[in-house]
């Protein structure tokens, strides 16, 4: 088959695996849905694997299959065709969102077991996947921008699945407006991207990139700064995360697909995508890489004080974004779409192992009315471990060496500044000690598990997955093997050999000090080591101990339990500040202005109207009064 | 007889014409009465009769007076027939004051 | 002769100023209209004085005769009793009215006591025209209007006819 | 001098009309003061202006001849004005017969009257001498002042004539004082002779006559400020009358004014301009604002009728600067549809007259478009043709008499305008409101009264109205044929 | 014969339900309405749209003493348009079959007259007729609000009308200057707008007082009352509150179009200058209505003046583009004319059959009708979709080039306009979120217990008939605008490569345009 088709059967299995579920919205035939949506995932990842292995049998000079459909639009000089690329990058998107994606296809069949609208919450996922497939594979930025806006709106469907419930609803809402205002960034970036280039396609601009004379940097500036605003919205970085932790409102493994896997990756993979575009302008790099390390501080230290246990994961991923922008910031690319691969194995693990744990649970998310659920769930536990062990860094787990990588390009690249660096050190802490923390009262210690929960472990259309993601987050991370390690292992680095062609490498970055590297590597393996051993010691050992620190430094206790206040004051400034503008644009400006001074006009009028009647009083002599007066005055007006 | 013109100007005739005609309008303007308005309105007539006779003299030419005989005839016939208006009216409002005459207005 | 002429038309004009404030300012209808006989009766001496017999004479027959007989006709059938107040409307807006009554004699006589004053004499003709000239005039040139005016006193003739005996009158009388 | 045949040959329709309005009156007189049957006077009336109509069409007409001593003209234009008005009269009889306001007793009375008036139109339309057009105004005024007094038993009626009567009086004094002045400055009052003779004439001395001529014009078209009498008149008059005066003696009034424009074009003055701007503007204004306020139907349609004889006198203002041709082809187009509309909005009014002191108000006119749908959208169209929406007649002639103040360059005149013209919008549609919009409210008492005369007046008018809007070029060709 | 067909059927067909009997007047007018429909299709076979020139010309005089003719063609811009119009007759006298029961006759015929005259809006070439169809619209309109509109339906009606027919009076006097100035400059008196575009308009730049830009504003505001353009937008939401359902989408799809038809057929290609000159104000109010508008939308109590206020948003976005005067805004304009007819019509067929059903237009009362009706709320769902332009549907199209067209044109405008997308995420999914999600509310829990006299039946077969097309032509035009784009390219093209000297011709008329070139630039210059 050639290429076409088998990329075309690629987007389209997941559409019309939407369109079966979604024609059926009303049928409650779980199974039958949930196979079909997982047929039709299962489907593109094949396609998406055999065209993997097409891409390896090409030279690697011209490795990229590039498919054009139809011309989508034209309009003067902007031909935009409905084409996809499939190369060394979109491969790797395109695997992980298929493959965690059918992963978590298969979960969702059982998790979904009892709910009453299952065919719907296929056909959403289904679309969902189609969407980002496009927005991994789409050759040119409005096909990727299709695709963006598209996982959007499915996120907002499902977040808001269980409509009836209020919060969820506002949720979802929450989550679709603030993507729109990065979209909106977005939008004028490309805009911006278009106006220097006059094309949307990546290529081509990328192409264009290799030598910057004549091209205006400060609009270059603005644009990629805009295009990051765009990504601040889907990947939830600072200031545009809050949407994520309540995003969690959805369903279980939505938020492991979606809000952990893939969907919120999508910024780091729109910034490597134009990564030459965005090494040109280090104004932006600066910005992107402070951002991506407050990010992954602030959202660790709010994890450390959260009790749901899907908000901990949420942080967790918010934090983890943050170290990905981190990492595309300093100019390390391969890194940051390395961590992001490892991010969604261990990741997707941990939501659904959540998930499994709150299947168990019934409903049940407080990690307080957990505890020692290591005895009932016992292959959950298992791979839910695998994925703790991969996040915290320990060495040989994926987590480690994505993460190591990050930390050591923000040391040692021309772009990355020791503060960076320090940010990720104590960001990489905090995470060994919410993961941690959140293991132990889960799983470990005393059961606080209220008496009429009987928990049990879940099926194995759940546990397969787990233990597939499990396997991969341990495994996942040879792939790219640090420098240091691999020339003493001899295990040759796949990733960066893979990437090579396509990732620009920072300007002036230097030959690395195998002394310095494993120096930090150590820093950072036992900084994780101690929080976490710190953690288990507070929630294992001595339970009272989190109270008294707590108490001790109730101000700042507050402050970050209550993350911040951000929500509150985004409320307070820019949300009732806007009601409270439209309100005023509204009664003071349509009604009160506008619709007043019309009416100011037609009162104007009528009195004018009135006034003139009074002239007309009925008597005679008054009337011959008029016409002497209009004589007079007709006469005075031409003779003086 | 000699030409008064030459002793009298036009214009002397003409003043007087417009003080009549003044007091006519002046007339018709105060007067309660409708048919000292209707006289009123006579004078104003008359006024002009004196303006086109004068010219009619001073040009020398009939068709001033021919028109002051037209106009006479018509005043006349005005007269006539506001006089019967009045008299209708008089006999519908039982008086002839002005400010009876104000049903229609607005 | 010559400067009888002068202190007759000062005479007369003064005279007929008089009556004429007569007709509007005397309180009593009757008066007004005898003031109004007094004014006519002037004017036709006026024509005499211009020479303009034939207008005089009709002036004196038609209007100092018949029409201000048919006004007093008029004022008995109503037997007004003298009026309390002649004028009507308030004092301001009779003074207005006055004012503007002088207003417009002034922007008349103004500009045409000033223009005539300088009019040019070549037009003053000696002769004046007589009745014959008149005669010629209204069967020659103006024979159209004339027959208009002719049907126009017949449209009259049965116009207040009409009026006299139109119904709304008398059913309104038979109702009260 | 002396008068030909062919002089009294130009005559021959208003001596027709004379002697056939006698008819009925004398036929009443020789049966002893016994009123014939109303159909009877009717068909004569009809017949009689019937064949003044033939008399009038069946004269061919190329050029502008004199007659009398040039104390009359007539020509092409006169000719197309003058079948207006016999058509006018046409309607006129069709609306006056049987209309409860028309005296049964003295019907015959009435129609001699009616078409004495049109004589004296007809005199005033086609005089050349400013004596003739006095005598003119009055022969038209004078019948109009009886006519009005004999309709109806109210006292409305009566105080209508008398207040006519005074101030229409008062006008002709003015009218006439002008014409001793121009006499005064010209030494004739021959139209012709005065355009030639403006060399040697004194300019201010002519100007002031011209002035207070015009003055008395004005009055009889209704221009603001001496338009003030007319409000009341009209409501008090009879409606076919008052149909009959909004049309006709506007018609009359403005014809004659383009025939004095040379008169007028003498006096070079943009003082002159701008007071003639004044008057335009107030004029506009003062109808379109006062009829917003109206809620009785006839009235507003009255002062509705203010405010196009400004738009008219737009196109006089048009014709003084020299744009005559424009001006009398949009004048004379706007005098046709206006003619259309406006006697068709007062027949409406006729029709649901049911006794001869009913006032028709907007409330009455509830619920109308259900229980007389015909009648309803005749008056709508009536409506939105005198507010000048597109595709009625109003909107054409609107165009047309714009276009030559627009040719003139007056830019503001004609935005002040269109200003007015936008707040007639607000009352024109105030009637249609009632009749389409709100509910029916039981008006039992309040139905046509069963005259088929005035119905097909309606439906003729209404048709025209809108052929005058959709086809309007042949009536165009036709009005630039007698330029 | 083919236009004139067009404007005609519908006249004719007003004709036969005014003759018909009671009962058949519905079908007869779905089956006249759908048969002028796929005649209206038939332009398609014979439509050249390689050339911008005008086609299926036809031209008579009319009033020839004042160059005024009957002049009508078919050309790229108005091609759309004019499918547009036809599209939604049957729609609309579809949607109308239950909600109308009162005078229906006078109904049908309204609605066909509208019909008849909106044509004849975007097919005439001159301008005065241009003027009398556009004006006479107004007069069925009129009746249809103020008949079977709602309790304040009276004043609505007289502030629309009142509105906009005062606003395009001062129209109508430039409209009679340019036809003087073609008598000064052409050598004949014209009114055609061919004529118009040849005409040297004098432009001072830097002065306000000048021929060009009087003319210019005199236009511009008769259109902008039309759109409506921010500040003169109050009698739209106004209008559409009080409008019944079949009125309000004639008049949000369709009417409102007529006038940035106006801006693009009369003021840029004629008042070049001016247009180049002032397009920062344009683009201005432009951007000032895209977020007002959606500002305004966001707390309205009444999901019809939402929907209402959004208009006013959406046609912010179509000056916006308008003005930005390259072939990206033009062309994303332009499709976002057809994008907010389709998407604001079903928006206001979706409110209307909501109301129909519940006689409440407070959205406070909904919610949680997701379950109640889904059918509805998914079709719902995908037109809000459109309105807030998400990919894949047509609005993505025309806001993302409109947008894009402005930002090349003026960056600072460009970024005041953006906001609108992420405010009318806001007031869409607000509206959305408070109708159909959350518990059931007042409405949904009252008419479950049976306690209102309504019922929360989901669409019915004959809605859906209507609503299933619209959403078909929602996402074809997302996802192949080509297919509707590449017929009105070339006139489009023409419009943004000429902007000075802009001519158009008349298929199969090779005569070279009288005043060939114009050295238009050198006005510009003075």
């Amino acid at each position: 088959m050639s290429n076409e088709i088998i990329l075309g059967i690629l987007l389209l299995s997941p559409i019309l695996g939407f369109l079966f579920n979604g024609f059926r919205f009303r049928s409650q035939n779980n199974t039958l849905a949930g196979t079909v949506a997982t047929l039709a995932a299962g489907v593109s990842f094949l396609c998406a694997s055999v065209l993997f292995f097409r891409l390896l049998d090409l030279p690697k000079e011209s490795r990229e299959i590039f498919v054009s459909y139809f011309s989508w639009i034209e309009i003067g000089s902007a031909k935009v065709s409905a084409s996809f690329m499939f190369d060394e990058l979109s491969a790797v998107m395109s695997l992980i969102v298929t493959g965690v994606g059918s992963l978590i296809h298969l979960f969702s069949i059982g998790y979904m077991a009892h709910d009453d609208r299952p065919s719907k919450f296929f056909a959403y996922l289904n679309l969902f996947l189609a969407n980002m497939l496009l927005l991994v594979l789409g050759s040119n930025l409005l096909v990727m921008f299709v695709g963006w806006e598209g996982v959007g709106y499915c996120s907002y469907l499902l977040i808001g699945f269980w409509f009836k419930d209020e919060a969820k609803a506002a949720a979802g809402l929450k989550a679709f407006i603030t993507n729109r205002i990065g979209d909106a960034g977005l939008l004028l970036g490309m805009f911006a991207l278009f106006a220097i280039f006059g094309t949307f396609e990546f290529q081509e601009i990328n192409a264009r990139m290799l030598d910057v004379a004549g091209i205006p940097l400060a609009l270059l500036t603005a644009g990629t700064l805009l295009l990051f605003v765009g990504a601040t919205g889907k990947s939830a970085q600072l200031p545009l995360y809050v949407w994520l932790p309540d995003a969690m409102a959805g369903p279980t493994p939505v938020s492991a697909l979606i809000h952990a896997a893939t969907m919120v990756t999508a910024g780091v993979y729109m910034i490597v995508r134009l990564n030459p575009v965005f090494l040109a302008t280090p104004a932006t790099m600066h910005v992107i890489a402070i951002i991506g390390a407050l990010t992954a501080v602030m959202a660790a230290t709010i994890g450390l004080t959260q009790w749901d246990i899907k908000k901990i994961l949420a942080y967790s991923t918010v934090s983890q974004l943050g170290y990905m922008f981190l990492a595309v910031g300093v100019g390390a690319f391969g890194a940051a779409i390395f961590h992001l691969m490892t991010h969604a194995f261990f990741k997707a693990l941990m939501f659904l192992g959540s998930g499994s744990v709150i299947h168990a649970m019934h409903e049940e998310q407080d990690v307080r009315k957990m505890g020692g659920l290591k005895k009932q769930l016992p292959i959950t536990h298992l791979t839910f471990a695998m994925g703790w062990l991969a996040i915290i860094g320990t060495p040989l787990f994926s987590g480690f060496f994505s993460k190591d990588e990050i930390l050591w390009m923000s040391w040692h690249s021309p772009r990355g500044h020791f503060l960076l660096w320090l940010a990720g050190i104590i960001g990489a802490g905090f995470t060994a000690f919410y993961m941690t923390r959140l293991m132990a009262l889960t799983f470990w210690g005393k059961s606080r598990v209220p008496k009429e929960t009987h928990p049990h472990e879940s099926p194995a259309v759940m546990t397969v997955p787990l233990i597939v993601l499990g396997t991969l987050s341990v495994i996942g991370g040879y792939i790219g093997v640090p420098h240091i390690l691999g020339h003493a292992l001899h295990i040759p680095n796949f990733w960066e050999t893979w990437f090579e062609r396509k990732l620009m490498v920072v300007p002036g970055l230097g030959e690395a000090s195998a002394f310095e590297e494993s120096l930090l590597m150590l820093i950072s393996i036992a900084v994780a080591g101690a929080a976490a051993t710190l953690a288990y010691i507070f929630y294992i050992k001595e339970p009272s101990k989190p109270q008294e620190v707590v108490s001790k430094i109730k101000g700042l206790y507050t402050l970050v339990y209550n993350k911040y206040f951000v929500d509150e004051i985004y409320q307070k400034f820019v949300i009732n500040g806007l009601v409270n503008l439209s309100k005023a644009f509204w009664l003071y400006m349509d009604v009160g202005f506008i619709d007043k001074m019309t009416y100011k006009v037609s009162d104007f009028v009528e009195s004018a109207a009135g006034g003139l009647r009074e002239l007309q009083t009925g008597n005679m002599q008054r009337y011959a009064l008029y016409i002497v007066v209009g004589f007079v005055a007709l006469v005075s007006i031409v003779f003086f | 007889m000699p030409n008064i013109m030459n002793s009298i100007a036009l214009n002397h005739f003409i003043i007087l014409a417009s003080i009549l005609f003044c007091i006519g309008m002046l007339g018709v303007l105060i007067r309660k009465n409708v048919v000292v308005m209707l006289m009123s309105i006579e004078l104003m007539l008359n006024a002009v009769n004196l303006i086109f006779v004068a010219f009619s003299r001073y040009y020398g030419d009939a068709s001033g007076q021919v028109i002051v005989f037209f106009v006479m005839a018509i005043a006349a016939a005005e007269a006539a027939i506001g006089l019967a208006i009045i008299m209708a009216v008089f006999r519908k409002f039982r008086g002839v004051e002005i400010k009876l005459f104000e049903n229609l207005k607005g | 002769m010559l400067e009888l002429f002068p202190l007759t038309f000062y005479a007369i004009s003064a005279a007929m100023i008089l009556s004429a404030l007569g007709v509007i300012l005397m309180a009593s209808p009757i008066f007004s209209a005898l003031c109004l006989a007094a004014t006519m009766t002037l004017l036709a001496a006026m024509f005499f004085m211009l020479e303009a017999y034939f207008v005089a004479a009709i002036q004196l027959t038609v209007y100092a005769g018949a029409v201000v007989v048919l006004f007093v006709i008029v004022l008995m059938i109503f037997d007004l009793k003298k009026e309390k107040q002649s004028f009507s409307g308030n004092w301001a807006i009779n003074i207005a009215k006055i004012g503007i009554s002088v207003a417009s004699f002034l922007i008349l006589a103004v500009p045409l006591g000033y223009v005539l004053a300088r009019a040019n004499p070549g037009w003053l003709q000696d002769r004046a025209p007589v009745s014959k000239d008149l005669a010629l005039s209204l069967f020659g040139k103006y024979l159209f209007t004339f027959e208009i005016v002719g049907a126009l006193l017949l449209v009259v003739l049965i116009g207040s006819v009409t009026l006299a005996k139109s119904k709304g009158g008398t059913h309104a009388e038979h109702h009260e | 001098m002396g008068v030909y045949i062919q002089d009294l040959a130009l005559t021959i329709p208003m001596a027709i009309l004379f002697v056939f309005s006698l008819v009925p009156v004398f036929t009443k007189v020789f049966k002893g003061n016994l009123e014939a049957k109303p159909a009877m006077t009717f068909v004569t009336a009809l017949a009689a202006v019937a064949i003044t109509g033939l008399a009038v069409a069946s004269r061919s007409t190329l050029d502008v001849v004199f007659a009398f001593d040039n104390s009359i003209t007539y020509g092409p234009m006169l000719k197309l004005a003058t079948s207006m008005l016999i058509l006018i009269t046409m309607m006129t009889l069709l609306l006056s017969y049987k209309h409860p306001a028309i005296p049964r007793s003295q019907y015959s009375e009435h129609v001699f009257l009616l078409l004495s008036t049109v004589i004296g139109m007809m005199t005033l339309m086609y005089a050349n001498d400013l004596i003739l057009v006095f005598v003119g105004i009055e022969l038209l005024s004078l019948p109009l002042y009886v006519l009005i007094g004999i309709g109806g038993n109210n006292v409305l009626p009566k105080e209508a004539s008398f207040k006519y009567f005074i101030l229409g009086s008062f006008a002709s004094a003015f009218l006439l004082l002008g014409v001793a002045f121009i006499y005064g400055a010209a030494q004739t009052t021959d139209i012709q002779m005065i355009v030639e003779k403006a060399m040697d004439m004194d300019q201010s001395f002519l100007t002031i006559g011209v002035l207070i001529f015009v003055i008395g014009l004005f009055f009889k078209a209704g221009l603001v400020p001496f338009h003030a009498w007319m409000p009341d008149v009209y409501h008090g008059s009879p409606t076919p009358l008052t149909a009959f005066m909004t049309t006709a003696v506007k018609l009359v009034v403005f014809i004659f004014l383009l025939q004095f424009l040379p008169v007028l074009k003498l006096i070079h003055s943009d003082a002159l301009l701008i007071g003639f701007q004044w008057i335009a503007i107030l004029t506009m204004f003062f109808g379109n604002l006062i009829a917003i306020k109206q809620t009785n139907l006839k009235r507003m349609l009255i002062y509705s009728s203010v405010a196009h004889a400004g738009y008219l006198f737009l196109g006089i203002i048009a014709g003084y600067l020299d744009l005559d041709g424009l001006a009398t082809q949009g004048i004379l187009y706007y005098l046709l549809t206006y003619i259309f509309m406006t006697l068709g909005a007062f027949a409406v009014v006729c029709l649901y007259e049911k006794t001869a002191d009913q006032e028709v108000t907007l409330d009455n006119l509830k619920g109308l478009a259900k229980a007389h749908p015909g009648t309803a959208f005749c008056l709508a169209v009536f409506l939105f043709s005198l507010a000048g929406v597109p595709p009625m007649g109003g909107f054409v002639a609107k165009v047309f008499l714009f276009s030559s103040v627009i040719a003139a360059q007056q830019f503001w005149l004609v935005t002040w305008a269109v200003l007015s013209a936008a707040i007639s919008v607000f009352y024109y549609l105030r009637p249609i409101v009632y009749m389409y919009m709100r509910e029916q409210e039981v008006p039992d008492d309040f139905h046509q009264n069963e005259s088929v005369s005035t119905l097909a007046t309606i439906y003729f008018c209404a048709i025209m109205v809108i052929l005058l809007g959709v086809m309007a070029q042949p009536f165009l060709s036709k009005i630039v044929k007698v330029l | 014969m083919f236009l004139s067909l067009l404007i005609g059927l519908p006249i004719l067909s007003a004709l036969v339900v005014l003759a018909l009997p009671e009962g058949k007047i519905r079908i007869f007018s779905f089956a006249s309405a759908l048969l002028q429909f796929l005649f209206s299709l038939t332009a398609f076979f014979n439509f050249d749209k390689t050339t911008s020139a005008l086609q299926f010309v036809e031209h008579h005089q009319w009033i020839p003493t004042f160059g005024i003719s009957y002049f009508v063609g078919l050309d790229g811009i108005s091609l759309w348009l004019v499918i547009l119009t036809t599209f939604f007759l049957p729609v609309v006298v579809l949607a109308s079959w239950n909600s109308i029961s009162t005078r229906v006759r006078l109904f049908h015929i309204s609605l066909f007259l509208l019909q008849s005259f909106m044509l004849g809006t975007f097919l005439v070439i001159d301008a005065i007729l241009f003027y009398v169809f556009f004006e006479a619209s107004l007069i069925p309109m009129y009746m249809l609000i103020g008949i079977w509109g709602g309790p304040r339906r009276i004043y609505a009606t007289l502030k629309f009308f009142v509105y906009t027919m005062t606003g395009s009076l001062l129209m109508l006097v430039s409209i009679i200057t340019l036809m003087f100035m073609t008598n000064a400059q052409l050598g004949a008196m014209s009114a055609s707008i061919l004529d118009f575009y040849k005409l040297q308009i004098p432009f001072v730049a830097n002065e306000f007082f000048n021929t060009q830009t009087l003319m210019f504003l005199a236009f511009s505001f008769a259109f902008a009352i039309k759109v409506p353009m921010f500040p003169v937008h109050t009698w739209l939401p106004d209008a559409h509150v009080e409008a019944p359902t079949p009125g309000s989408v004639v008049l949000a799809a369709i009417m409102l179009k007529m006038g940035t038809y106006g801006f693009v057929r009369f003021v840029i290609p004629i008042f070049a200058e001016a247009a180049h000159y002032w397009s920062w104000a344009c683009m201005l109010l432009g951007a000032i209505g895209i977020v007002y508008g959606a500002l305004v939308a966001m707390v309205q109590p009444d999901y019809k003046k939402l929907v209402a206020y959004s208009s006013v948003s959406h046609m912010g976005y179509v000056m916006f583009g308008l003005f930005a005067l390259n072939s990206y805004g033009t062309t994303g304009a332009l499709y976002q004319m057809l994008n907010h007819g389709i998407s604001t019509g079903a928006l206001f067929l979706l409110v209307g059959f909501l109301y129909e059903r519940t006689h409440s237009r407070e959205i406070k009362k909904y919610g949680g009708l997701a379950s109640a009706m889904p059918i509805y709320t998914i079709i719902f769902m995908i037109v809000t979709y459109s309105a807030i332009a998400v990919p894949g549907t047509n609005g993505f199209i025309g806001e993302f080039f409109i947008l894009m067209g402005g930002f090349i044109k003026n960056k600072t405008l460009g970024a005041i306009a953006i906001f609108g997308v992420i405010f009318g995420a806001c007031y869409m999914l607000w509206m959305f979120k408070n109708i159909f999600f959350g518990p059931a509310g007042e409405l949904v829990k009252g008419t479950e217990e049976g306690k209102f006299n309504s019922v929360l039946k989901d669409l019915s077969p004959r809605e859906m008939v209507v609503m299933v097309p619209l959403v078909v032509i929602i996402l074809w035009m997302g996802i192949f605008p080509n297919s509707l784009l590449k017929w009105s390219q070339a006139s489009l093209e023409h419009l943004t490569n000429n902007p000075f000297n802009y001519q158009l011709s008349v298929a199969g008329e090779n005569s070279a345009p009288a005043v060939a070139s114009l050295p238009t630039t050198e006005t510009l210059e003075k």
